[in-house]
């Protein structure tokens, strides 16, 4: 078994390698064989997926024993590397190889004769393989360096057209902002290690739970480990990277925002939860900044007009879920309220469970998106429209996905949901609320989307002939729309060791009912905006009929339709105040402070006078300096 | 009061003073490094005082090699000016900072 | 301390008088007309022997003179060693006598080179 | 007296007056350095030999030990790389091809020594054998910017080897003797402030020494002298005479100051937090490649001192760590920058433009380097980093850690913006860049190296823990 597990992360490291040594090398006449040796590795790793995914659920515990090797010794303690088979991986491997596989599949058809084909599938491979093994890592360090190749991978693709300057930008920014989380991730790391003298996941967690450390120390520890989470990510305010990223190609997103990079940090978390949850202001943090990024993200959703980004900001909006889903059973676990051993499997369950369906509506909603500027050449909706009756299949399953992501039972999104917000009722009504009102404003912009990209008229220049995709894009997406109805159904919640739902009883609750009505109150009003125009869009047409003939652009009427009073407020209102505070705050400390750097570089540079007995002096400046600090501290 | 260790250990600081407000201050190249020849041989009287009055023979082989090694530096050191002159007609040291920033 | 200078001031008292006694002597003798008094102006000359000094005394030297000063400085050092080498011969024995000449070996390479490249040629 | 015990040094010397005799004779000059590099082999068979032994001979002055074995070894692969790289380079001039390698190897010689002597004389003769040689090479072009570097570097550097001399002079006269564990023992107890003849010595030596590793603020000289040497020359400054000035800081500080390590400890410490800090912060402004990777060893120098400041076996074995890891890296990036600037003849960061698509391996190689320089896994860069703060913070320097940390980051800016410039932007020319055999060979041996050690780092961490064992009977 421990070879299957090594196999699972190296075979995709592998094809890397292959592909970059080799094809790219000797064979770019044929770029098509990179692709084959990647779906071949990936197709492998899925099949060795599901076969461990089967050892494990007939493991007692779920937990695989897996032997570990020595790795280096550091001071006396030797580390000692190894993989990790329990039920959470389990299931990371399988969400993370299905998605990536199919990522893949589209990608064919997408990256058609880009000169860069073997690089991106290079730069795949690797990226599938790291994450893979991040996953399996059973030692902090393993975990790290797994941990800095996803990001140097994620970095690499979002900069993947790299004659476009935004598109290296934002690369530069993702990496960057992404590693401000990651120090804080490394420190945590090392002053775990200085306090108990061991890498190893299973110690820490148990040496927690013990409480062989605890107080600040720990919480300490835990904030460090979760702002690296914060960075991978994208939550408050570590999440100004995910919009920008949007500058890679397509299905890079939708592997970024559905099964590789950002589902890192919530694994993290998930992963580390014993020793997390253990002290209370830390999994508190976890859950305030989850509650508080899922409704901020949502605003900030509403006002976007990038196909692309309105789906970033759904993306982290549904990571904020995530988190608070981790963080309110933690902090009923911490309040002592829910039994230690239920409440940490029950946390774990509900995060990842949410991860789990999240994945692959995610994903689809990308290939959606993919298609759909496949044929309008823009990522604008504004300039789309009327694509229902271009591109059925897009839309078709584009409409699924949103139905997913907005929770309609018995849609996918709904059961993970469903269970944060139980969760959630239960230890932190606050957070409740802002979960409820973050689920109207899901429907809302989401549907806003629908409506205006595939309602209505198309808006676009008529040069573009409007056409459906090519199979090798479709039918992926057909796959991913059967798993996001599907997906739910499973019984991934108790195989993680949380609680089982049944397919009608659900529907009991009030509260499904609760938020069933929001999310068809958002639907409506979204409809009644942007679809029917109900807002007296008629009869303005009736009154000014003459006006409208004159000065009638074809834009004109959808812009007085984004202009009705809803919307106007909104945008005029709190959530342009959220998104300044977004642009000019959060985005300008991390630009901030690397300017002031820059600066004082520009300036203590000058010292530097190229005077040969300037430099002398330096030296015996420097003595007399150091004797007298002895003299005085001494 | 005779002539002791201290009196030799004045001297050779003095002396290392003098040779270093020299390199410091003077602005042709072969001054700065007849001064830095005044340090070093400010060491060497340290040191072949210490050997004398501590009855160790250890401090004049250092002085001794010490001189050969200045020696040596120096030589280097010329060649080096021959070159910056054929090249630069100057020696000024203040007037050698091509490379700065 | 003033006895330990001592010598020195003795020396010192001695060698103003020598220098006073050789330039007060010859007015003195010629005072009393032991020497006569035949001035010519070659006696009365700048140089009585020699010849008088043409142009400044500020020319400026062939960078080759800075050649034989470092090539010099090969045998400079061998001599510093050599000294304390020469009077501890006995104690060193052959063992020092070999590393004497690897010593000199070494610098003598380094000669040669010099001459090879042809450094003591004056071109 | 055991001669044998010293044969290393005793060949490589030999090795450089016959590469001095052949340059005279020989009319082909390439031969040169196949000679040098195939004449490598002799004292590393005799280095290997030696493996295990701990000898001391003439009178205690030399010692052979696990801690100076290792170091022998280093100098003589980062030597042997260093005329790997050079050769195109060399073929480009007209005579003085031989003293070139002569040169290199003779200071390599002195390296040895300086890593392997216990006695203050011979130590300061070592370590004057290596500046020689290398004010030689740094103003080795004669043009005026060479020989402006061989200026500046051989004036300061002989105004800091006064100021060690100083230093030495007054441990000696404190102490009679200039044997390092004699002046263990002799050392006087109660701290520094007690004796100022001892602080005075300390402190002159941490300067003397400290020049030649290049803390602030005895680091001035290495900008200036990092742009105006021959770039196979400014790698090995970077790098060896780097390595041998901190071999010899453990040999003096471990060996004879143990008694007052409490304090230099602290000193290291504070020099180490200023200097990461200003090398990193300045090098953001700099635009010449060469001058930017100065800063750069600036930089990486503080973190080495983070080593010295947590005076312990680990923080040593950590420093030495380090050192074999960044001696791969800084040395891959420059031979990559050799190899780019033999071509287009420019060291401006902004002529590396579209790099990637003119010499795709190169830039490659060099993007690796630069990402080990930051300390990005799986690199040797990120395992020492995470060694050398662990040992700092097992030191309970976590004050000093933190600051590392954040330089880390401030550091990824200008080393990406290199990555940046050569991947995401359009070369000005499509004209590919040519690298000889034997460059290349010395690149890929520097980036496996770099790649090994980031991913079975415990293949050179076994030797330098055998190493410092030697300072901790």
């Amino acid at each position: 078994m421990p070879e299957v597990a090594l196999a699972i992360f190296l075979l995709p490291i592998f094809s890397f390698v292959v592909i970059s040594l080799i094809i790219r090398p000797f064979l770019n006449k044929r770029p098509q064989l990179s692709w084959y040796v990647t779906i071949a590795s990936i197709g492998a790793s899925l099949i060795l997926s599901l076969w461990m995914l089967v050892e494990v659920i007939k493991a007692p515990g779920h937990v695989l024993p897996m032997p570990d090797y020595q790795w280096l010794v550091i001071g006396d303690t030797s580390i000692h590397l190894g993989v990790m088979a329990d039920s959470l991986a389990a299931v990371m491997l399988i969400v993370v190889t299905v998605v990536s596989l199919v990522v893949q599949i589209y990608s064919r058809g997408y990256m058609h004769g880009d000169p860069g084909y073997c690089r991106y599938f290079a730069f795949m491979s690797l990226f599938t393989g790291s994450m893979l093994g991040l996953v399996l890592a059973d030692n902090l360090l393993f975990l790290f360096v797994f941990w800095e190749l996803v990001g140097l991978c994620s970095y690499l693709l979002i900069g993947f057209w790299f004659h476009r300057p935004e598109a290296a930008r934002a690369a530069t920014k993702a990496f960057i902002v992404t590693r401000i989380g990651d120090f804080g991730f490394l420190a945590a790391i090392l002053f775990l290690y200085a306090k108990t003298g061991t890498f190893d996941i299973g110690e820490l967690q148990h040496l927690a739970l013990v409480g062989a450390i605890g107080g600040t120390a720990l919480t300490w520890a835990a904030i460090g480990i979760f702002s690296g989470a914060v960075g991978k990510s994208a939550q408050f305010p570590l999440h100004t990277w995910l919009p920008d990223a949007m500058e890679g190609p397509t299905p890079v997103s939708a592997l970024i925002h559905a099964a590789t990079m950002v589902a890192a940090g919530v694994f993290l978390v998930a992963r580390l939860f014993p020793m997390i949850a253990s002290s209370y202001e830390a999994i508190m943090t976890v859950a305030i900044i989850g509650g508080f990024t899922a409704i901020f993200a949502a605003t900030m959703g509403m006002v976007m007009n990038d196909f692309k980004r309105i789906l970033a900001y759904s993306t982290i909006s549904q990571l904020g879920y995530m988190m608070l889903g981790l963080g309110v059973v933690g902090v009923g676990v911490a309040r002592g309220a829910v039994a230690l051993e239920v409440g940490l499997a029950l946390g774990v369950a509900v995060g990842i469970f949410h991860l789990f369906n999240h994945a692959f509506f995610k994903a689809l909603l990308f290939f959606g998106a993919g298609s759909a500027s496949h044929a309008t050449g823009t990522f604008d909706i504004r300039e789309m429209g009327g694509l229902r009756k271009a591109m059925p299949w897009t839309f078709a399953t584009f409409l699924i996905g949103s139905l997913s992501i907005v929770g309609i039972w018995p849609l996918a999104g709904f059961w993970g949901k469903e269970q944060i917000l139980s969760q959630a009722w239960h230890y932190a009504p606050i957070l409740f609320y802002l979960a409820m009102i973050t689920v109207f404003m899901t429907a809302f912009y989401m549907f806003r989307l629908l409506f205006l990209a595939f309602g209505g008229e198309y808006r676009g220049g008529a040069h573009v002939s409007l056409r459906e995709s090519p199979a090798v894009m479709i039918v992926p997406m057909v796959l991913l729309a059967i798993l996001s109805v599907v997906s739910g159904w499973l019984p991934i919640s108790e195989f993680l060791g949380g609680e089982s739902h049944s397919f009608f009883g659900a529907l009991a609750s009030p509260m499904a009912w609760a938020s069933l009505l929001l999310a068809a109150l958002g639907i409506l009003l979204a409809y009644a905006i942007y679809s029917k125009k109900w807002i007296s869009a008629e009869s303005m047409r009736r009154r000014f009929a003459p006006l409208y003939t004159i000065v009638s652009r074809k834009y004109w009427f959808d812009e007085l339709y984004e202009n009705v009073f809803v919307v106007r407020i909104l945008v005029d209102g709190i959530f342009a105040l959220f998104h300044w505070f977004d642009d000019h705050i959060v985005d300008g400390m991390v630009n901030g402070i690397a300017g002031g750097t820059i600066a004082a570089g520009r300036e203590i540079r000058r010292l530097q006078t190229g005077q040969l007995q300037a430099y002398g002096l330096a030296i015996f400046i420097g003595i007399l300096a150091i004797i007298a600090f002895f003299m005085i501290f001494g | 009061m005779a002539v002791g260790l201290e009196h030799f250990l004045i001297l050779s600081a003095v002396l290392f003073s003098i040779g270093l407000y020299g390199a410091l201050a003077k602005r042709n190249a072969v001054v700065i490094l007849m001064c830095i020849e005044i340090m070093l041989n400010a060491v060497n009287i340290a040191m072949v005082a210490f050997s004398r009055y501590g009855h160790l023979l250890t401090g004049q082989v250092f002085a001794i090699f010490i001189m050969v090694v200045a020696a040596a530096e120096v030589v280097v050191g010329l060649a080096l000016v021959i070159a910056i002159y054929r090249s630069r007609e100057t020696v000024d040291v203040e007037r050698i900072d091509l490379m700065k920033w | 301390m003033l006895e330990n200078f001592g010598y020195l001031g003795v020396f010192l008292i001695a060698a103003l008088l020598f220098a006073l006694t050789m330039i007060m002597l010859p007015p003195l003798l010629r005072r009393f007309g032991i020497v006569p008094k035949k001035p010519n102006p070659v006696k009365s000359s700048t140089y009585e022997c020699g010849m008088d000094t043409v142009g400044k005394s500020w020319v400026q030297f062939n960078f080759r003179y800075y050649f034989y000063a470092l090539i010099f400085v090969i045998f400079d050092i061998q001599v510093v060693f050599l000294y304390p080498w020469a009077v501890s011969l006995g104690q060193l024995g052959l063992f020092g006598l070999v590393e004497m000449a690897v010593f000199f070996l070494i610098l003598i390479v380094g000669f040669v080179y010099a001459w090879k490249k042809g450094v003591l040629e004056w071109k | 007296m055991n001669l044998y015990l010293l044969a290393p040094e005793i060949s490589l010397c030999g090795l450089a007056i016959v590469v001095i005799l052949l340059d005279l004779v020989l009319k082909r000059k390439g031969i040169l350095a196949v000679v040098s590099v195939a004449g490598l082999i002799v004292p590393g068979a005799f280095t290997l030999a030696l493996w295990g032994r701990e000898e001391t001979t003439f009178a205690g002055m030399l010692a052979i030990d696990q801690f100076s074995l290792f170091f022998n070894l280093f100098f003589l692969v980062m030597a042997a790389l260093v005329i790997l790289s050079s050769v195109d380079y060399v073929s480009k001039f007209r005579a003085f091809q031989g003293e070139y390698y002569a040169l290199v190897l003779l200071s390599a010689a002195g390296m040895m020594l300086m890593a392997s002597t216990r006695e203050l004389i011979s130590i300061y003769v070592a370590l004057e054998l290596v500046a020689i040689s290398l004010y030689a090479l740094t103003g080795f072009l004669k043009d005026p910017k060479s020989s402006e570097a061989g200026m500046k570097y051989l004036l300061l550097g002989a105004v800091a080897s006064a100021v060690l001399l100083y230093g030495m002079a007054m441990v000696f006269g404190l102490t009679g003797t200039t044997h390092l564990e004699e002046i263990a023992q002799a050392i006087p107890g109660g701290g520094l402030l007690a004796n100022p003849a001892l602080l005075l010595g300390i402190v002159l030596l941490v300067a003397g020494f400290g020049f030649k590793i290049a803390t602030v603020p005895f680091q001035m000289w290495v900008p200036d002298v990092y742009e105006g040497a021959p770039t196979p020359i400014t790698a090995y400054l970077s790098v060896a005479s780097k390595a041998a000035g901190f071999a010899v800081i453990l040999r003096v500080f471990y060996e004879a100051l143990g008694a007052v390590s409490l304090d230099w400890g602290i000193i290291f410490a504070i020099l180490a937090a200023i200097t990461m800090t200003l090398g990193n912060v300045v090098a953001i402004a700099q635009t010449n490649i060469k001058r930017m990777l100065a800063y750069s060893t600036i930089a990486q120098a503080g973190y080495l001192m983070m080593g010295l400041a947590a005076v312990s076996a680990l923080g040593s074995s950590a420093l030495l760590f380090f050192l074999g890891a960044y001696a791969l890296t800084n040395l891959g990036a420059f031979i990559a920058i050799i190899a780019i600037s033999n071509k287009i003849d420019s060291d401006l960061i902004g002529d590396y433009s579209g790099m990637a698509r003119r010499a795709p391996l190169l830039a490659l190689a060099l993007a690796f380097c630069l990402i080990s320089l930051i300390g990005i896994p799986p690199t040797a860069g990120f395992m020492a980093k995470i060694y050398i703060f662990n040992a700092a913070v097992q030191y309970d320097l976590t004050w000093l850690v933190i600051i590392a940390v954040v330089n880390t980051a401030i550091s990824a800016y200008y080393y990406l913006r290199v990555v940046k410039v050569m991947y995401l932007e359009a070369p000005p020319s499509e004209e590919a860049v040519p690298s000889s055999a034997s460059l290349r060979a010395a690149l890929s041996f520097c980036c496996l190296g770099v790649l090994l050690l980031g991913v079975y780092p415990w293949a050179l961490l076994r030797i330098t823990q055998a190493a410092v064992d030697i300072f901790f009977p």
